[in-house]
């Protein structure tokens, strides 16, 4: 079976390390913080200017002024820092930033990332993910393995306009986990139930396949 | 007005002299601290041919969107398109030429346009269709893109209090980009739910002092939200 | 007679205008903040990180965290801001603020200027003087016409190491108000009682003097 | 020490690790906000070789005037010398480099340093002996200079208050290059008059967010005043 939603957010979570900060992009990446391990500590970093993010706020909470980079109303821990669009992407430009998690269209085996645009058709912009690939030492990128269609997203060449160039060293997909090596996917991990020939078949770019692939464990 | 008050008493007053062809920084993120009777106020004008920089554009009917409804903008730089219909139609459709920008990038044109800083390196970019056109260069091993300041004829900015002289806070995350946009236009005129008397707010607290204020104008806000997301509390 | 260092900054003072944000260089041009003409609002910024910039303190006042750029205790007017040095020269950098008072060493016909370096004898650093005179927009140069030993300071070119190139085009001695235009010191007013002569005798750069010169007022 | 708290608990764990040969990024104008305990300890710990980068260099005797006597500073980066008679006899014997940078120059460096900027153009120094060696670029008619950004081993900082978590503030005029010197340093080193818990400072108003603070101690500060200049009151 290919992972659920949750279940991909809880194998990100493994990554997670006591005293991260951490920039969790719009949409899937966000779950992630529903998993962080007990006993350990991490910090939401929003890039509109939040350090210190918390869960969104009940009705009588709800402030207009007080949103996340996803333009969801939220709430800040005590602890927290808000500040200006510049002052937030020193941080993040800087490599202040431990971990970055974001999504994609497409990643290829030089760890270059598709996520903004699809000539034609969709043009969404890219925010401040060029930013956050650029900088971040850390960055994970969280997708399906395939599109709605059928089609890899694990590439041998992204096809699609570039979000950045040759940054992207960890993939999880619903089928796998993968890190990107010497101009290869290598996998590392696949998702239970899963079978090598399926993430194969399901993989375009070239891919490096151990002898002893295990199964993927979430806590 | 004299001396160093810069409190304007109508909304003609505050944008007065914004003509055809002329650009704006704006600032706000989503809906989220925008000048939103600054730009009602555009909308009134009829102002056109507008070149704007700001992360987004309103969405339809709220915000910047009240200007593409109107065709007033001729062009934007912008992080981010989504959750606009007019907006990415105007694009696709090549109504309006839309320059994408990095947000962090965005922001840091904006403050090197303040600054006297003419243009800066960033990794942000580098191998993707941004940096096409513009010099590349290797600092250390790692390669990054020369960005040009960006410097408008006007700044509209929202600001949460505001002494007259034009110091201000802002609150929450409303502050995001209207720091840097305030100091990068020749004419920064900045709205704000309260203007206070000299001395009120402490001086070590402010986020943007009054020298880069030419204009101030107190207004009530609508404050709409784009995404209402709660938790049962 | 020539000008007292309150005299000059007399003259100085007259050319501020009512809602000028004004940076006042370390030594004589601090003077100028007694001379503000009546009814007319000025507010001082101090390069270390003061906009609004208010008396020495009293002796309750004194506080070892509220210094000017030139390390001596002040206060703060209400309505001042205080922040940090890179916040500073934006506005400075910027060309925000309108109008600097600063000494020297040399100014020259080119609008060159020399204040913070005599090779082999006295090295004070430049500080802030180098971005004050590369961003703002409005320079008055206070010195004195000759050095003590008599040797002028308005040259045709300068030879010490310079602050900033071609940015001063308007010069305060204490016998003569001149401007740079065009390659040459123009001589627009001189003190009372100074003769053109006397002004021509100490300036060894080239001078144009009107038919009229006349002398200068103070109110 | 788990999670987000900074606090360590003597002068020695605070500045582990700094050997000789490094480089620190030292916050503070004149006497005003600076690191005097932090300096102190350096001093004892001998280290020897250092690269500083500091606006100024103390005075004979307090602040980092302390380090210049023992001869532990190799090369220091400032904007102003006077008022310190050592470091003007090192510096014309040549016993010490010191590269001059003008004081806007500096900050934007440090700045630069901690916000991933390798270089920026400005027109601070164009045409004099600071722009030397480096490029000269012409803008929309302008002249600039390049200049490179710093980056340090050690950050040493001094702030007011901050929570366990690194969020400081900074008092009046101590503030100076103090935030931009805690970002370009590999391991920030923050001392503060007092420590408070998270939650008791307005996130609003955090000066200099935790993320870029590695240690934080508390401190007894002396607070020598260079130039005590007071009216009848």
């Amino acid at each position: 079976m290919s992972l659920t939603r949750e279940q991909m957010a809880m194998r990100v979570a493994r990554e997670l390390e006591d005293g991260y900060y951490v920039n969790l992009g719009i949409g899937m990446p966000t779950l992630v913080a529903n998993y962080v391990p007990e006993g350990m500590e991490v910090m939401l970093q929003s890039e509109n200017g939040i350090l210190g993010m918390g869960p969104y706020p009940t009705e009588a909470e709800l402030d207009a002024d007080m949103i996340n980079a996803g333009k969801e109303t939220v709430t800040t821990i005590a602890g927290a820092a808000v500040f200006s669009s510049a002052a937030s992407f020193e941080m993040i430009r800087g490599g202040h930033v431990d971990l970055t998690v974001l999504g994609a269209f497409e990643v290829d085996v030089n760890g270059d990332i598709a996520s903004w645009m699809v000539p034609g058709k969709l043009i969404k912009g890219m925010g401040g993910a060029m930013d956050l690939v650029a900088a971040a030492r850390n960055i994970i990128v969280m997708m399906t393995h395939a599109d709605k269609h059928g089609n890899s997203k694990l590439l041998n060449s992204c096809t699609l306009p570039l979000t950045g160039s040759g940054c992207i060293h960890k993939v999880l997909t619903d089928l796998a986990y993968l890190e990107i090596e010497n101009g290869a996917f290598i996998l590392k991990e696949r998702a239970p139930g899963i079978s090598v020939e399926e993430i194969i078949a399901k993989t375009e770019g070239k891919l490096i396949v151990p002898d002893h692939v295990p199964e993927m464990t979430f806590a | 007005m004299a001396g160093f008050d810069k409190v304007v008493h109508s909304y003609e007053e505050a944008l007065a002299g914004l003509t055809d062809g002329m650009s704006m920084a704006v600032g706000g993120f989503g809906l989220c601290g925008i000048p939103e009777n600054l730009i009602a106020q555009v909308k009134k004008m009829g102002t056109r041919d507008l070149t704007v920089f700001s992360n987004n554009c309103g969405v339809d009917g709220f915000g910047l969107g009240l200007l593409l409804q109107d065709k007033q903008i001729s062009r934007i730089y912008a992080s981010y398109v989504g959750e606009n219909k007019e907006f990415e139609r105007q694009m696709l459709e090549g109504e309006l030429e839309v320059i994408l920008t990095p947000q962090g990038t965005l922001a840091e044109k904006m403050r090197a346009g303040g600054a006297g800083i003419p243009a800066f390196y960033t990794a942000t970019g580098y191998g993707t269709p941004i940096a096409e056109g513009k010099e590349t260069r290797e600092f250390n091993g790692r390669h990054y893109v020369l960005e040009e300041a960006i410097n408008a004829d006007f700044s509209l900015v929202k600001a949460w209090k505001a002494d007259r002289y034009g110091n201000a806070i802002y609150r929450h995350t409303a502050q995001n980009f209207n720091p840097m946009a305030a100091t990068c236009g020749k004419i920064c005129v900045m709205e704000v739910e309260e203007i206070v008397e000299p001395g009120e707010l402490d001086p070590a607290q402010i986020q943007t002092p009054g020298i880069y204020v030419n204009r101030l104008i107190q207004g009530t806000f609508e404050k709409r939200i784009e995404k209402r997301t709660v938790r049962q509390g």
